[in-house]
């Protein structure tokens, strides 16, 4: 008889009709650590929040330690030394952060009052497991998104918890910060803590975990130990294909440049950028985050106007001032956070899809019924967007098909340049290798493409050439084919 | 016996198109309920229909408001009552309604709204002038005759208050020449708030401090300055006056902060608003002098170069001797 | 196909079913006092004054915005109106029937002023709507005050609100004036891109500036149409009252307020059915008309009716959405 | 540049206080009265009901909520209250009516509370329903009307002084009333609540982000409850002490300050979305209310021209500290990024 942290049993979760877990099964070693993986959508979350109390369970069974919980709370499972780092973080952006690292554990001691001293002292503790460096005092909103997320690991470090579940704790983080967090890990695991650990990406899988779990549309697929597995067993677990990574090809590339962008600066973000690409072409922009590459991306769709420099559209300066300059100089721009920039949550799926191009969708100054539907059931169909109804709000998607519908909507505007900050960050296996394929599809009709991204085998994989951004400024340019990852990073850092 | 015989010859009388006085549905509407005024009138309308067994009533809006008043009335008229005894927020607003009201044939007699046109008849408790000067010779008294003063009204929106400080300060223009008009503040709002009226009476005595009286109108003014001047250790030294009800300010006048304050007994007003009401409906002649059987209102003179404004002589002094004896 | 889209939303049949209990209750107890043409025709005479108010109200709070200055702007376009046309005819004079459509044209104008300025100092600043509108709310009533002295104006040609008090077919002609504007605003609404859009605003401001919306120009725009509908209610009451002053009708602030959300509009935003609202206006009016009905109902009962309805219909909307949960917890 | 000064320089309280400073003087040299202890005084015991309101109204913003029901609950509360000692011919001291006060806040308070907090209902909606139930309660079923008269106890504590301000020139006496250190005490205890119990630190967790706060562990709804409970055991005590104040109980003249004291709260900073704001901000802004509020015969506004400048001046104030917050926080993001670029 095995020692199990957690087991949860034929676990059953409905969302008024989606049936997000179909009694799937997830069973937890003391002190190992498991991966959790599956495409977007598939109840990784769900079962999470099921474990942590925040969901109440349909059915099924959920024992620690061997004893089984029916009704339970986030605080009872914290209690039961659960410690989860979600997706969102689910951190507060107003408090200090010395106070986002403290607050569970006020909470868990069941304190009614606030000791600063105390907190102070909870707070340096947790940054100092991992020799994390912050000021404690600084409002939390302000950090970048990697050190948010460092805080949300500190925080569910600092309990003796018997369980700390990591839910993509990655996506955000950079090749620099995962060591740092593996190495945390590591030692977790050493103190005999179990970590579940949920990704999308491969070579992490393999690199720490020792036994996984997959998921595919809410039901349990396979379960057993790393070693037994491979890329391609581990794809065709989650996705069901088999698919081949080869490298892009452009095949046709025009001579003249679509976008150009010289000596672009934005005072305190970044100097003198130049660059260009060509219709046909995928080119790659990476950078360590604050390396100034979202920032270039928001100047260069018009919502952060660079302050010098200028920006070519088919070789004639054009001023872009506002998005709607850039859309009308036929730039479309695929924003870094799906949930918040890119999605209406609460609207339909096909509101979202046409929203930008919705002005061509009109007869006489009026919505035109049918051709709005056409449009919408033209795009669903064209990105294999899965749902049972457009008319659905697209927060009832998960990610990979959220991703789809931000696309759709820019492809809607029959963009020349395609700029995408972070096209599939926590986007799955399959959506991503699909939302790839799209990429090279739209390239091969002669759209100029630019993916920003620290994904590098991404950037490998699609782009002929990638520009390395350091503290705001080209660090170099490179040609994929001659160069490898070693390399881009050695430059970004 | 009796009733059924009552019945028969009412229905007859309705047959014939005419009313016992006893079917006639007489609404008073006021400007509001909340102001003890309001709630005096409605003692004496119950009163009134009490004695007189007729079906009259005081039905007010929830807030003192041109527009719901209006409305009111109109669904009034929409709801065919015999007769309307309106007392006016603001006569401009209310004259469109009560032409309708006229027009639907239904009695209308209004109170403090001797402007009106659309009215059969307006029964003052004396002329709006009348009452201004009024007011004024109890500041003036209070004030030895000589000094600043300033007035109070409850808005400047506000249509009677309005008119009662002009007409107090043109008396005063021509009765006290030692009393002078504040001309940088001649007219100031207390909302009908009895804390605002407060407030401002401070503001007012610390930039103006030669100032000496604050005619008040509206019956939140005088008991809100009175605690201004309380407060600023000013008793004996700033007066005010204005209209007010006994038993609210019994204890200011007893404490000397306010000499006299002036008023006319709405209870009375209200009786006989519905008094007239009920001659008009019955088809009798109204002319002067009238006499509705009313305290105050027994000997009713049109107001010269007017058929529709009645006066009558129902204003009161009250003061620390007199204000126990009223009985409200 | 109309009616059914209409009744599909949960939230405007609840009201439909509480006018009819109304309705039935009313005809139970003052069948004869309550149904009749008169009263019917006096009360859609009377609605569409604040009526007009909420339709702006609800535009602004489709974009999760506000607008408290919709009474200031009445009064100020009524006072404004009033003056224009004592200027065209005289204190007693009378006034060419042709000058009714300009005068409107002038309301419109007044209002789109205001509007303008609403939206403008929302969107370059990023001021809560609840402050700017507030304060502007204010500031009108401030310059109606100005122009007026605080005093009512109604020496004027009264030909205006002749007509705008006469009926046509038996409809008073402010019924028909508030069917035109609310007819206008739901097609654009329901109809066309800006209406799409602002409902997108209202979701995501951000994620409606990602999209390439012109937010701060459609949101000038949403209290422009506000101001325009604040300044039509106010030429109807211009009419209904013969006079303008800056304080008509104070109480219109809070009122529509309550009218657009009892209608079913989201203050977050990004929900809401001009259906709704209308038929939020008529059942405040019916109540408040039903009650005065009851003389010894003292009118002071209306206002908590109106605050137990809207719980009331919230709650239903709480149980409906909730009831699976609900369910499961037992 | 000095970095704490940056820091400084990006609060909006700052601005207020500029704003505030830049009124009184303009007041001082219009009257010559505003640098007067008698005035100051006034003003102060002009802050003791609307200073409390604000606080209400401050703490349910911060949890992202809004209320506008606080003064219908304290018309309430204070009419009843007032009313029911009359009949019962009570002649004690103050302690009776604030426990009333308290007991009646809890239940008034805990009917938003619930509606808000367990059924997660818009706060706008139900407060604004919540108060015109209260008013029609009030109203309707008390049939209430102005009480000129009070209990001897309230009126005793309502005129009772604190501190006794002379004006040397003039001779002008201002009293500080007793009632002042019941605002202080609920700054008091606000301030506390706030930052040294956990309930207050999960209204500002709820505000900042709700169902963290409920992964956190937080109660939220339980939180939220409790929340309304509290704001309104401050808006009924205000009330009651109002009446006191002015020595006369009117039932309606509360009605229609909620949104000049929700927009003297906003002024001072605190977020319409919740989770941020100061007291101290809640407080400068209110001040700033009350001030023009009350001074503006002090500054010689004419009577119609009232509405206007009050307008001007919420308008402006609001966009002046809007705009400086607004280039703070651009300021703010380039700092930090200027420090890893550096
Ligand atoms: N609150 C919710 N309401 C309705 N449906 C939901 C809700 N949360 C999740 N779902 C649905 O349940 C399914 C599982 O969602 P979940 O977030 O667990 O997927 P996931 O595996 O975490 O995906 P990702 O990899 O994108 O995080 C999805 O189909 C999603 O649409
Ligand atoms: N912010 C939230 N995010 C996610 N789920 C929530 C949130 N708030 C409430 N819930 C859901 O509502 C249910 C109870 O909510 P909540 O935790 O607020 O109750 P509670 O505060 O524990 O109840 P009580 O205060 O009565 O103890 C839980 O099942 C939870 O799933
Ligand atoms: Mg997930
Ligand atoms: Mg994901």
């Amino acid at each position: 008889m095995e020692d199990y942290v957690l087991r949860a049993v034929e676990i059953e979760k409905h969302f008024s009709g989606v049936r997000a877990l179909d009694k799937v099964t997830l069973e937890i070693k003391r002190g190992e650590i498991h991966c959790l993986a599956g495409e977007n959508g598939c109840g990784k979350s769900t079962l999470i929040k099921v474990i942590s109390g925040v969901y109440q369970k349909d059915g099924g069974i959920v024992e620690y330690d061997g004893e089984s919980v029916e009704k339970l709370t986030p605080i009872d499972a914290i209690k039961r030394g659960i410690q989860v780092i979600y997706q969102d973080f689910s951190i507060f952006p107003n408090l200090t952060v010395m106070e986002n690292l403290a607050i569970n554990s006020e909470l868990v001691e069941n304190r009614k009052f606030v000791n600063w001293k105390h907190v102070r002292e909870i707070a340096q503790q947790a940054i100092a497991k991992i020799g994390f460096k912050v000021d404690l005092d600084a409002q939390l909103g302000n950090l970048s998104v990697a050190d948010k997320q460092m805080v949300a690991i500190c925080r569910a470090l600092m309990f003796n918890a018997k369980l700390i579940i990591m839910d993509e704790p990655t996506t955000a983080l950079t090749k620099r910060e995962v060591k740092a967090l593996f190495k945390v890990i590591m030692e977790l695991k050493a103190q005999g803590i179990a970590i579940l650990f949920v990704s999308h990406k491969l070579d992490e899988v393999f690199e720490i975990a020792d036994r996984f779990t997959i998921f595919r549309s809410g039901k349990l697929i396979a379960t057993g130990n790393t070693e037994d597995l491979d890329d391609k067993k581990f794809s065709f677990y989650m996705t069901g294909r088999e698919f081949d990574n080869a490298v892009f090809k452009p095949t046709n590339v025009t001579k003249d440049n679509i976008i150009q962008v010289k000596n672009l600066s934005l005072d305190g973000f970044y100097k003198n950028i130049n660059f260009a690409v060509k219709g046909g072409e995928i080119i790659g922009i990476t950078g360590l985050l604050d390396s100034g590459r979202t920032e270039l991306a928001l100047s260069l769709f018009g919502l952060k106007p660079s302050t010098s420099g200028e920006i070519l559209i088919e070789g004639k300066e054009t001023v872009i001032d506002s998005p709607q300059a850039a859309i009308n100089s036929g730039i479309g721009f695929v924003p870094e956070d799906r949930l918040s920039e890119g999605l209406f949550l609460e609207r339909s799926i096909g509101d979202n899809i046409v929203i930008s191009e919705i002005d061509k969708l009109t007869k006489k100054g009026f919505v035109d019924k049918e051709k709005y539907e056409r449009e919408i059931q033209r795009w669903v169909s064209e990105l294999t967007i899965a749902t049972p109804n457009a008319d659905n709000a697209a927060s009832t998607l998960s990610g990979g098909n959220q991703q789809r519908i931000v696309l759709a909507k820019w492809l809607a505007c029959e963009p020349k340049v395609l700029i995408l900050n972070g096209p599939t960050v926590g986007v799955d296996i399959g959506s991503k290798h699909d939302i790839h394929s799209i990429l090279q599809k739209l390239a091969n009709a002669g759209m100029a493409v630019i993916i920003i991204s620290d994904d590098l085998p991404e950037v490998m994989q699609n782009c002929s050439k990638v520009v390395v951004l350091r503290d705001g400024q080209v660090a170099g340019e490179l040609d994929t084919n001659d160069i490898q990852e070693r390399q881009i990073i050695d430059i970004m850092m | 016996g009796q009733g059924g015989a009552n019945e028969t010859d009412s229905s007859e009388e309705k047959a014939s198109g005419e009313k016992s006085s006893e079917d006639y549905e007489i609404v008073v509407v006021p400007k509001d309920s909340s102001n003890p005024w309001f709630v005096r009138m409605e003692t004496g309308v119950n009163e009134y229909a009490e004695e007189t067994g007729l079906n009259a009533y005081q039905k007010g809006t929830d807030e003192i408001d041109a527009t719901k008043q209006a409305q009111l009335v109109q669904d009034l008229i929409a709801q065919g009552v015999d007769a309307i005894c309106v007392v006016p927020v603001d006569p401009e607003s209310i004259e469109p309604v009560l032409k309708q009201a006229r027009e639907a044939g239904i009695v209308v007699i209004a109170h403090e709204g001797a402007s009106l046109e659309n009215v059969d008849y307006d029964i003052e408790a004396f002329s709006n002038q009348g009452y201004g000067a009024f007011i004024m010779d109890n500041l003036a008294e209070a004030m030895g005759e000589e000094g600043v003063y300033t007035t109070m009204v409850a808005n400047v929106t506000n249509a009677s208050h309005n008119e009662w400080a002009d007409a107090g300060v043109e008396h005063q223009k021509e009765k006290y020449p030692n009393l002078t008009l504040l001309e940088a503040e001649p007219r100031v709002e207390s909302n009908d708030n009895g804390d605002t009226a407060y407030n401002v009476a401070k503001e007012l005595l610390k930039k103006y401090p030669d100032l000496k009286g604050i005619m008040g109108t509206s019956s939140y003014d005088a008991p809100g300055v009175a605690r201004a001047i309380q407060e600023l250790g000013l008793t004996g030294k700033v007066f005010t006056t204005g209209t007010g009800m006994p038993a609210d300010n019994a204890e200011l006048l007893k404490d000397g902060v306010i000499k006299s304050l002036t008023l006319w007994d709405p209870a009375q007003a209200g009786k006989a608003m519905i008094s007239l009401a009920v001659s008009v409906l019955d088809g009798e002649t109204v002319e002067a002098p009238l006499d509705l059987e009313v305290e105050g209102y027994t000997n009713l003179q049109f107001r010269e170069g007017s058929k529709t404004v009645l006066e009558g002589e129902g204003q009161i002094i009250i003061d620390a001797d007199n204000v126990d004896s009223f009985g409200f | 196909m109309k009616k059914t889209s209409f009744l599909k939303d949960k939230h405007v049949k609840r009201l439909v079913i509480i006018m009819v209990l109304w309705a039935v209750f009313m005809a139970i107890t003052r069948f004869s006092k309550f149904y009749t043409v008169i009263n019917f025709q006096t009360m859609f005479a009377q609605f569409p004054e604040f009526g007009l108010m909420s339709l702006g109200v609800m535009v602004c709070m489709i974009t999760s915005g506000i607008d408290l200055s919709v009474v200031g702007v009445a009064n100020t376009t009524a006072i404004a109106s009033a003056l224009l046309m004592r200027s065209i005819g005289g204190d007693t004079g009378t006034m060419a029937v042709f000058w009714i459509p300009i005068l409107f044209l002038f309301a419109i104008l007044i209002g789109t002023v205001a509007g303008a300025l609403n939206g403008f100092l929302i969107t370059t600043f990023d001021i809560p709507p609840i402050l700017v509108t507030l304060g502007m709310g204010e500031l009108f009533t401030g310059i109606g005050i100005v122009l007026t002295n605080g005093a009512a104006i109604s020496d004027f040609p009264k030909d205006y609100a002749y007509v705008v008090n006469s009926r046509f077919a038996g409809i008073p002609v402010q019924f028909i004036i508030f069917a035109l504007v609310a007819i206008v605003l739901a097609i654009i609404l329901t109809k066309t891109t800006y209406g799409k859009k602002i409902m997108m605003i209202g979701t995501s401001q951000k994620a409606a500036r990602f999209s390439g919306l012109k937010v701060n120009y459609l949101l000038i725009k949403t209290y422009i149409i506000s101001g325009i509908c604040a300044a039509l209610g106010g030429m109807i009451m211009l009419a209904n009252y013969n006079s303008a002053r800056a304080d008509y009708g104070t109480n219109y602030t809070l009122q529509s307020i309550l009218i657009v959300v009892l209608g079913g509009v989201s203050p977050a935003g990004g929900r809401g059915k001009i259906s709704g609202v209308i038929l939020a206006t008529i059942l405040v009016r019916v109540l408040e008309t039903g009650i005065n009905r009851f003389p010894q109902i003292s009118s002071y009962y209306i206002s908590l009716i109106w605050g137990a309805v809207l719980l009331f219909v919230m709650v239903l909307d709480y149980f409906s959405e909730n009831n699976i949960k609900l369910l499961k917890r037992k | 540049m000095n970095k704490r000064i940056k820091k400084i320089l990006q609060q909006n309280e700052v601005y207020i206080l500029i704003i505030i400073f830049a009124l009184s003087l303009l007041i001082q040299f219009r009257s010559g009265q505003f640098y007067t202890p008698n005035n100051i005084v006034d003003i102060l015991s002009a802050m003791v009901v609307p200073g409390m309101f604000a606080v209400g109204a401050f703490l349910v913003l911060l949890s992202g909520g809004i209320d506008v029901s606080f003064p219908a609950l304290a018309s309430l509360s204070a009419y009843a209250i007032t009313k029911s000692l009359l009949d019962a011919e009570y002649s004690g001291n103050i302690l009776v009516p604030i426990l009333l006060a308290i007991v009646i806040g809890i239940i008034l308070g805990s009917i938003n509370g619930f509606f808000v907090g367990y059924l997660k209902l818009p706060a706008l909606i139900v407060t604004l329903g919540t108060s015109s139930v209260f008013k029609g309660f009030m109203q309707g079923t008390l049939k209430s009307k102005q009480l000129a008269v009070i209990p001897s106890g309230m009126k005793k504590f309502g005129t009772s002084a604190l501190a006794t301000a002379e004006n040397a020139k003039s001779g002008l006496t201002s009293v500080l009333p007793v009632a002042f250190l019941v605002l202080i005490l609920v700054l008091i205890i606000t301030f506390f609540v706030l930052r040294y119990t956990m309930f207050g630190r999960g209204i500002y967790a709820i505000g900042g982000n709700e169902s963290a706060a409920y992964n956190a562990g937080f109660k939220v709804k339980r939180t939220k409850f409790l929340l309304y409970v509290f704001a309104g055991v401050i808006a009924s005590v205000a009330g009651v002490i109002r009446v006191c104040m002015m020595q006369q109980a009117h039932p309606t003249n509360m009605l229609g300050m909620e949104m000049n004291i929700i927009a003297g709260v906003v002024l001072g900073g605190t977020s319409m979305v919740g989770g941020k704001g100061t007291l101290t901000g809640c407080m400068l802004g209110t001040l700033l209310i009350v001030l023009v509020e009350n001074s503006l015969i002090l500054i010689g506004v004419p009577v119609v021209w009232k509405k206007v400048f009050v307008g001007l001046l919420i308008v402006i104030g609001t966009a002046m500290s809007a705009y400086q917050v607004k280039r703070a926080d651009k300021q703010r993001v380039k700092l930090t990024v200027d420090k890893e670029v550096a």
